[in-house]
């Protein structure tokens, strides 16, 4: 207890993560009916563990990554550690998720203002801080498991927050369960570590992986299971489909959990067990197969929505897909700075879609466009910001992530997998700025009548909305993110510096020159002479290429005048169908579900219990009464059958006896 | 003069026997005051088998042995004795004309068990258990009114006249290879006879006269009829009192066999299983609870016999014990239902409806009963059971003691259906409440301790009893 | 002294008694007329007590012939005067209870004729035939020594035969109706 | 022949006939005539026993007396036992009183 | 046998005497003074509460073994001695009984119909359970058992509720049953063992031949495994819990399916190792079958507690998975497991119990939107639902992972299979509590007032064991762990 207060990294590290689940405590216990003071604490410790976070950023810039753990039990030969990890990659990552939960709370204080769940709301809004926070600084994979799980909670009630819907509490369940999916696997993968090689802390067990410590088919096996959990909680293929469908909730808690923060909880955890993953080239294999697989997959169905935030949903999961690949390319950096834009550039654009849906109460972007959704200046300037960002033009952030991927990807001996990043790359600009073209160029232009725009008089309320507070509110978090959108891409060559300290030194491996290192010090040092690409500048330009391509492509489509305004998609319905459906995804599920579970397992066994357990038991039971009547039988009014049963027992005995 | 010390509890119960002999030929009935004089009695008949249960000694040229085993049975079967004619004092099923005859006949049956279980010379047994027999036959047709239960006492009288001929035969046998009719001698001399069909043979069928009382499987034929069709109290004699006698009789004569013939031990658990399967099937299915006490005590029956098929003296020393057990629970339930059925009707299970509101106290007796009767914990008759098993299974007999348990299972069925009507269903008439008198009330209170504290402090009872059944050896 | 003669008509007697014992108790048990069967009865007992004879005790046989004969049957006469006539309305027997009682008759009859033939019967160390032991003084020095107990025992069962049959066959002393 | 497994097989052959006739009379006095076989058959085993057997042959002699004397206070308690269930049923055939069962 | 020390207080008697004399003093207050005859009995379960804590304090884990020992021979002639302690093992199950009764009885406030033999019976079983748990003799472990399992019948068949009389018969018989075979596989032992000596630790240096461990543990697995809900013989959880009072559910499911694991733990793998090691593909298999067969029944069911009951068996199926292990973290697992569901349950069939109390009504598809209404009943059951899902830092979570972690080991393929069992109870848990708190504002139940502070007292006590346990397993680890860790040597 002592060295919690003498060491004030520590002490900044306790308090900003644990604040929230204080506040939340506090809220669900005493402030409940209380919405304001429920907001302000929660808003205040959010704050407070932002500041905590960057503070420490800044004061462990430069330090060597720290670690504090303590035993919390053991049980047998198995000793569960708790503890922080402070290296650079979760001080990032911390940072991100502090900041971006401050602005998103601050963002709800006008969002959600009104809402009969305000203090519901931000106490699981903490509660998800506090997991998130927690996941982020975990030493040990345990602990980072548990925290995971806990952030899929806060996921779940979040989805679910209006619950009066029942396509929210639906989606909240199929979040929480396909989650489960992956996350069964991950814990399976956690445990063979556990049998297998006995410790689950994180440096440990990178350091062991890359040495030699782990044997490969350990390696490859666990790491293959763990990376079920990234594609659980990332939402790769093939359990995409619940991140769409996570739309349910809030917007502010889309933009926080299902895009910036806690999706990218996947690949935050690939990165932190990087070097493990890379011991195993097979698992890297698979990693980067599904993670193109998603990255196409998704952005072909973020083509045919026209939901707002189902676009940037998909565009979520194809982003994800593209820091997996990144990743699994070997691209450890890029995959993390792609990871620190995405947060910063789609929490931009889930925020100002927020703002157009509170405003007109629809998320269908060619409504939105009809009614005036470019006459909010201020979210659509943003969230044109936010789309070029994403399509990664210069000089937006996403232009240097993207393309320090496609180098990564660049450096793959198989090519297939850098066109599949650019074909991404296409698409994504396309789907953005079809979106955004929706919005400016509405097909048959701005209806003025049900116009419910900023100087449209008549709804007073929303007049004084806009000027006041919950207008501002929401506007200033965005424009904060905007800003960053702008200037974090400069930031590249300081952050990569940064981040590499956390991975093990090269040289070290260098030494352990074992065969099955080789692939695991290849992708590192992969990932670290990557910058000095012979061919930088080509590749430079075919990314922008691309994205330009798409833009332009939806220009054609939506943006000029007289465009058609349909898509070429339209023109094949079938692939249109295909796309909308999620290539069936769902309809998989469900059907797998209803005939395999539902209708098969389940009432199997529960036909089996009633009939056959029950039925043999009520049997057992109605034999035994049964047999009673039967041998009532014995017992005849007539006296003399009664006493012939006597008499020949009586002789049988005898008999029996004689014989 | 201690033979006349030795002899004194029986001679109290012939004084009570002539004392209702003389009031039998008065003109005019007096039932209220022959149920005090016969409660004083029996009091103090009770009293003085009790101050007499640790004398020994041997009477009447060596034909009558007084020791431990039979002073606790004789004290068994005052007790039972004596609540009997406390539960006699609404003799409704009898007509107020007979009820000098009834006293009369109670006191002379008790007398000849406790003779039975004392006599240790088998024209004395056989005199004594046809005494007990004779006036429980007499007892059983008193019923009045109903004449749909008039068939039981003659009944009751041609199968007890049978298995006693089957006994008398055997008894004959026993006199033709031992050449002896006293027990003592027997003891020493059958074992080695064992092997001869005759010696084995007779004790079968002597054995098959003390089942008939016991009422065990084949020869509990009677049982259902006669508990039905009897008076209550003369029921509950008949399910509590002469059961004790019998048992001890089983007791005494399993022992003769010295554990030499494994035939007789296989026979011995073929009978007790199958008395406890088809009594407890069959009382499945009844409504009348005094025939489904009937059936119970079939199984019952056979449960005793599990312990005293051990030969040893473990098993006997348990069986004493489930026999005091079960005189005690079968009472409780006997009791309420002499208390419920005050106008001495036929108690039909779904009549006890409501009986928790009519009298709790009743009520809770009634439930200590039924449990001990099924062998829960923490009554005696869980102890009893246990013993009885322990017994058992430590001779090797380990599935007795599973088929034993899956009865009992069975039977909480029952007993559960019945314990149901007390407590749970709603009677579909109104019943006036029971009036419980001071005496009743004491009366269930010891009942309920009674039950409670055998099931959970055997240990004095059961030293008692080891001490009682290593006389038999 | 020649006794083959004796032996012959003891032998032939022997077995005429056995006859009218089996005979007897043939028609005590078979025929539906209860009359009959009690004579029956009465013929089985007398051949029974012909046996006792054979078995050297005239004493007992006398005693069968007194009690067995005289009382019993009488009684059971009585008892037969008492209650109505019988055979006016008598079903047919039913077959099934014919042959049940039928099997477990012989059932037993075999089992004690075999523990009958298989028993090595052993005759008691002391035991020579003595005609003074049978004497009835022998017996009454029994009664009142080593069956004092059965013989008062005896006279309690009769004094409750007598009451209980008194009063459950309804002649209550006090009905005076 | 007069020997004592004679005896025996007489004393056999008579209480499988009682036996017998309790098992299918269905009148009850003749039920009860049969019942006094049983206890002929026995006494005549006591005596038998007696004779053959024992080494005091008097105890065969009191049991066969003693049994006697049951035997007469057993068939009154029998017959007054069916005298009064023929008072209620008016009929001593067995086959009448089956109203108790199962 | 480590540690006997005589502790000059026999406390353990002195915590089953507060049930035995709560029930007696019950027993002699008048029926109509309700009010009184509740706050002696939750007098008296504080009491007992007080009392355990306490216990739990006072019990020193680094020592281990056997403490609180109180002995004395009761039966000479038999061997049965008056024998309770406390070890690792017990330690957590006499706390959890005296929780779950302390929270119980305040549960049941609102009773009105035959207060009195409610209490007085709820006492009789719970001394029962209190006697399980305490008692190192077969004797009286026997006993007890029987004595917390009848009280089960007159309890549902009185106050219980659908096919209460049904539910309750075929509950008492079938785990009556079971103890059929747990006398004679007791009294085996007993006989193998000399005949002299009930005594759980005696009996235990005394080494019986493999096959009489084979005999004697499948028979007590048997016996023991239909209370403890194992596959199959699980069916009268459902239907017993659904016909069972609130309190009685709590108990029952909270409480006494936990003395079916017990028992198999307590005298079936301590006396018979072989046994439980010849028979622990068995129960691995058994157990397996119970968490999937267990989740995916109750994904059909359409009544709440049928819901409920099924995670019963789906959580037990965990239990016996862990036994199966015969190692230190699938004991440990198991026992905290047995710990943590119990609670967990508790937690459950309070909060059904209140919503059947407002709503009368405990089918699914008529309930929905209830977290409208009653936001903060509903929140209890979720909660629990939670705790059931195995999420993390609540209790269960680290039962499960230690199972898991053991069994994965042991058995791979049941370890692998039991880690799907997971998913399927999210799915069904989750699809409760859509069905039940979400959707739309049901209007026949809108103007039914959430629960009172008063009564949501007992429901918050159990949330906070289940979070403090969940978040500080260490506390009930280092007590388990103190006894198992001796426990394993002998297998």
């Amino acid at each position: 207890m002592g060295a919690l207060f003498r060491d004030p990294v520590l002490f900044a590290t306790v308090l900003g993560t644990n604040l929230p689940f204080f506040s939340m405590a506090v809220i669900l216990l005493f402030t409940r009916s209380k919405p304001t003071v429920s907001s302000r604490i929660s808003v205040g410790s959010i704050a407070v563990s932002a500041i905590c976070a960057i503070s420490l950023l800044a004061r462990l810039f430069s330090a060597p990554p720290l670690q504090y753990q303590t035993l919390w039990f053991c049980s047998g030969k198995l000793n569960i550690v708790f503890g922080y990890y402070l290296d650079p990659l979760s001080l990032l990552m911390l940072t991100i998720v502090g900041i971006i939960a401050c602005l998103v709370q601050i963002y709800s204080l006008g969002y959600m203002a009104g809402d009969p769940g305000y203090s519901r709301y931000y106490a699981f809004q903490s509660l998800f801080a506090w997991a998130m926070m927690n996941m982020v600084i975990a030493g040990s994979m345990l602990q980072l498991f548990i925290f995971w799980e806990m952030v899929g909670l806060a996921s779940y009630f979040l989805i679910g927050f209006y619950y009066e819907k029942w396509s929210a509490s639906q989606a909240g369940k199929k979040a929480f369960v396909m989650n489960r999916v992956g996350d069964v696997g991950f814990f399976l993968g956690l445990i063979l570590l556990l049998i297998g090689f006995g410790n689950l802390d994180i440096p440990t067990l990178n350091h062991a992986a890359v040495s030699h410590g782990i044997s490969q088919g350990l390696i490859t096996t666990s790491a293959l299971l763990i990376f079920c959990g990234v594609i659980g909680k990332s939402a790769q293929f093939p359990l995409l489909t619940w991140l769409p469908d996570a739309m349910e909730g809030p917007t502010p808690v889309s933009a926080l959990l299902h895009s910036a923060t806690m999706v990218a909880a996947g690949v935050y955890m690939f990165s932190r067990i990087f070097p493990f993953f890379s011991a195993s080239p097979q698992a890297m294999a698979v990693a980067l197969a599904i993670g193109a697989v998603t990255m196409i997959l998704s952005s072909t169905m973020a083509m045919v929505t026209y939901d707002l935030k189902q676009v940037w949903a998909y565009s979520t999961v194809s982003q994800l897909g593209y820091m997996v690949m990144a990743l699994a390319a070997g691209g450890y950096f890029a995959a993390v700075f792609h990871l620190t834009t995405h947060a910063g550039f789609k929490a931009l654009l889930f925020l100002c879609s927020g703002i157009f849906i509170h405003e007109f109460h629809t998320n269908d972007m060619r409504i939105i466009g009809k009614q005036g959704g470019r006459k909010l200046k201020i979210p659509m300037t943003c969230i044109t910001i936010g789309a070029l960002a994403l399509s990664g033009v210069f000089p937006f952030s996403g232009f240097f992530s993207k393309e320090a991927i496609l180098t990564v990807l660049y450096a793959q001996p198989n090519k297939i997998w850098y066109a599949a990043g650019l074909f991404g790359a296409v698409l994504t600009a396309y789907y953005s700025f079809r979106l955004i073209f929706h919005l400016l160029f509405p097909k048959d232009g701005i209806e003025e009548k049900h116009h419910h725009g900023e100087h449209e008089a008549g709804s007073h309320e929303h007049e004084e909305g806009h000027q006041g507070f919950v207008f501002w509110a929401m506007a200033i978090p965005v424009m904060i993110l905007a800003g960053v959108s702008v200037v974090l891409g400069f930031f590249e060559h300081g952050l990569e510096h940064f981040i590499m300290r956390s991975l093990p030194i090269p040289e070290e491996l260098a030494r352990h020159a074992v065969p099955g290192v080789h692939a695991a010090a290849h992708a590192l040092s992969e990932g670290a002479q990557r910058v000095h690409e012979p061919n930088g500048s080509l590749l430079t330009i075919l990314g922008v290429s691309a994205g330009l391509l798409g833009i332009a492509v939806a220009w054609f489509e939506y943006g000029r005048q007289g465009a058609s305004r349909k898509g070429f998609l339209s023109y094949f319905p079938a692939i249109w169908k295909l796309f909308d459906l999620r290539w069936f995804l769902d309809i998989f599920y469900r059907k797998g579900l209803d005939t395999l579970v539902y209708a098969g397992l389940t009432s199997l066994f529960v036909r089996n219990d009633r009939r056959i357990i029950d039925g043999g038991i009520d049997g057992i039971c109605i034999f035994t009464e049964g047999s009673g009547r039967l041998f009532s039988f014995l017992q005849s009014g007539m006296l003399q059958f009664n006493l012939v049963l006597m008499v020949l027992v009586a002789g049988a005995a005898v008999l029996y006896f004689v014989i | 003069m201690t033979d006349f010390m030795l002899f004194l509890p029986e001679l109290f119960f012939i004084l009570g026997a002539l004392l209702f002999f003389v009031f039998s030929l008065r003109k005019t009935p007096n039932p209220a005051g022959y149920h005090r004089w016969a409660a004083v009695v029996a009091a103090a008949g009770l009293l003085v088998t009790v101050a007499s249960s640790h004398q020994q000694g041997m009477l009447f040229f060596n034909c009558y042995r007084v020791d431990l085993f039979s002073q606790i049975f004789k004290v068994l079967l005052g007790l039972g004795t004596i609540w009997v004619i406390f539960s006699s004092g609404e003799l409704k099923g009898i007509d107020p004309r007979q009820h000098a005859e009834y006293y009369f006949l109670i006191f002379v049956c008790t007398l000849a068990m406790m003779m039975l279980v004392s006599s240790v010379e088998l024209l004395t047994i056989y005199v004594s258990m046809e005494l007990s027999s004779y006036s429980l036959y007499l007892l059983v047709p008193m019923r009045r009114g109903d004449d749909r239960f008039s068939e039981s006492g003659i009944k009751y009288f041609m199968i007890g006249v049978t298995a006693s001929g089957l006994m008398l035969f055997g008894i004959s046998l026993l006199f033709g290879v031992g050449h002896t009719t006293f027990v003592p001698q027997l003891v020493k001399t059958l074992p080695s006879l064992i092997s001869q069909p005759a010696a084995i043979v007779g004790l079968v069928l002597v054995l098959a006269g003390f089942f008939f009382k016991l009422a065990l499987f084949p020869f509990h034929v009677w049982a259902p009829d006669v508990y039905q069709g009897a008076a209550n109290q003369v029921t509950t004699y008949i399910a509590t009192v002469s059961k004790m006698a019998a048992a001890a009789m089983i007791i005494r004569f399993a022992g003769l066999s010295g554990g030499a013939s494994p035939g007789m031990i296989k026979l011995l658990i073929v009978l007790s299983i199958a008395s406890m399967t088809f009594g407890n099937l069959v009382a499945l299915i009844q409504k009348d609870i005094k025939r489904l006490l009937a059936y119970s005590s079939i199984a019952h029956a056979g449960y005793l016999l599990i312990g005293i098929l051990t030969l040893n003296t473990q098993g006997f020393a348990s069986a004493i014990y489930y026999a005091a057990a079960y005189l005690v629970m079968n009472y409780s339930v006997f009791m309420v239902i002499m208390k419920v059925a005050d106008d001495g009707h036929n108690l039909q299970i779904k009549e006890l409806a409501g009986l928790y509101k009519r009298s709790p106290l009743l009520a809770m007796t009634f439930m200590l009963g039924l449990f001990g009767l099924a062998g829960i914990p923490p009554t005696a008759g869980f102890t009893g059971k246990f013993l009885v098993f322990a017994a058992a299974v430590d001779k090797g007999y380990l599935f007795l003691a599973i088929i034993g348990m899956v009865n009992a299972t069975i039977s909480l069925y029952y007993y559960l259906i019945v314990f149901k009507a007390a407590y749970l269903l709603k009677p579909v008439k109104e019943y006036p409440a029971i009036h419980v008198d001071m005496w009743t009330r004491f009366m269930s209170i010891s009942l309920v301790i009674m039950t409670i504290y055998l099931g959970l402090f055997p240990q004095q009872v059961v030293s008692l009893t080891e001490a009682a059944a290593r006389t038999l050896f | 002294m020649d006794t083959s003669g004796l032996n012959f008509i003891l032998q032939a007697a022997f077995w005429v008694t056995v006859a009218l014992t089996i005979s007897g108790a043939a028609i005590a048990v078979f025929p539906r007329n209860i009359l009959y069967n009690v004579l029956g009865l009465a013929l089985a007992l007398i051949g029974v007590s012909g046996f006792y004879l054979y078995l050297g005790s005239l004493f007992v046989a006398l005693m069968q012939l007194l009690i067995y004969v005289g009382a019993i049957c009488i009684a059971i006469v009585f008892a037969i005067m008492l209650s109505r006539p019988l055979h006016v309305d008598i079903p047919p027997r039913s077959a099934g209870k014919v042959w049940l009682g039928i099997l477990a008759a012989t059932v037993f009859f075999i089992g004690a004729a075999g523990v009958a033939l298989k028993t090595n019967w052993q005759a008691a160390a002391g035991h020579v035939y003595k005609a003074s032991q049978w004497s009835v003084q022998n017996i009454g020095n029994a009664l009142l020594t080593r069956y004092e107990l059965v013989f008062e025992v005896i006279s309690l069962v009769l004094l409750v035969a007598i009451i209980g049959a008194v009063i459950t066959a309804g002649f209550s002393r006090r009905i005076s109706s | 022949m007069n020997s004592l497994s004679t005896y025996l097989l007489i004393s056999a052959l008579l209480f499988s006939m009682g036996l017998l006739g309790i098992l299918q009379r269905r009148n009850l006095i003749g039920m009860l005539i049969s019942v006094e076989l049983l206890l002929n058959a026995a006494n005549l085993n006591f005596m038998a026993f007696n004779r053959f057997l024992a080494h005091d042959p008097v105890t065969g002699q009191v049991i066969t007396l003693f049994v006697m004397g049951l035997a007469a206070a057993e068939a009154a308690i029998g017959l007054s036992i069916i005298l009064a269930l023929y008072r209620k049923m008016h009929s001593i055939n067995i086959e009448a009183a089956q109203k108790m069962k199962g | 046998m480590t540690a006997m020390n005589m502790a000059g207080f026999p406390i353990l008697t002195t915590i089953l005497m507060t049930t035995i004399v709560g029930l007696l003093v019950i027993i002699f207050i008048p029926p109509e003074k309700t009010k009184l005859i509740k706050q002696v009995s939750l007098a008296s379960a504080s009491l007992g509460l007080v009392l355990c804590l306490w216990l739990y304090h006072a019990y020193d884990f680094h020592k281990g073994g056997l403490q609180f020992v109180e002995r004395f021979l009761w039966v000479r002639s038999l061997g049965i001695y008056w024998f309770n302690g406390i070890d690792g093992i017990n330690l957590p199950m006499m706390l959890l009984t005296s929780i779950v009764l302390f929270t119980g009885v305040w549960t049941m406030w609102e009773l009105e119909h035959r207060v009195k033999e409610f209490y007085a019976l709820m006492f009789l079983l719970v001394a029962g359970v209190y006697g399980v748990f305490m008692s190192m003799d077969l004797f009286w472990i026997f006993v007890w058992y029987d004595v917390s399992l009848f009280p089960m019948y007159p309890l549902i068949a009185i106050w219980g509720g659908t096919r209460k009389e049904y539910g309750a018969m075929k509950l008492t018989l079938y785990l009556l049953a079971g103890s059929a075979f747990i006398l004679p596989a007791i009294l085996f032992l007993w006989a193998k063992a000399g005949g002299h000596t009930f005594d759980l630790f005696m009996l235990q240096k005394i080494g019986f031949t493999p096959f009489d461990q084979k005999v004697a543990f499948l028979m007590l697995y048997l016996g023991f495994g239909i209370l403890a809900a194992v596959w199959p013989f699980h069916t009268w959880s459902p239907v017993g819990h659904v016909a069972a009072p609130t309190a009685v559910s709590m108990i029952h499911a909270g409480v006494l399916m936990k003395l079916g694991a017990y028992g198999v733990l307590r005298i079936g793998m301590t006396l018979c190792p072989q046994g439980a090691v010849y028979w622990s593909h068995l129960m691995a298999l058994l157990g397996t079958i119970g968490i999937i067969y267990g989740a995916l029944a109750g994904l059909a069911q359409t009544d709440l507690k049928y819901v409920i009951g099924y995670s019963s068996v789906s959580h037990m199926g965990i239990v016996g998975l862990g036994l199966a292990t015969l190692s230190v973290n699938g004991i440990n697992g198991a026992v905290f497991q047995m710990f943590a569901h119990g609670i967990m349950t508790a937690l459950f069939f309070s909060s059904v119990g209140f919503i059947y109390d407002r709503t009368h009504t405990k089918i699914i598809p008529e309930l929905g939107g209830l977290s409208k209404t009653m936001p903060v009943a509903s929140s209890f059951f979720i909660f629990a639902a939670l705790a059931g899902i195995g999420v993390p830092l609540m209790a269960s979570f680290w039962a499960e992972l230690l199972v898991l972690t053991a069994a994965v080991k042991v058995f791979p393929v049941a370890g692998v299979l039991a880690c799907f069992g997971m998913i399927l109870s999210a799915l069904f848990m989750l699809r409760v509590v859509q069905r039940t708190f979400y959707g739309e504002k049901n209007p026949k139940w809108e103007h039914i007032p959430d629960i009172s502070k008063f009564l949501a007292v007992p429901r918050v006590i159990l949330m906070s064991c289940i979070l403090f346990f969940g978040l500080f397993p260490k506390v009930i680890l280092d007590v388990i762990q103190s006894a198992v860790i001796p426990f394993v040597t002998r297998f």
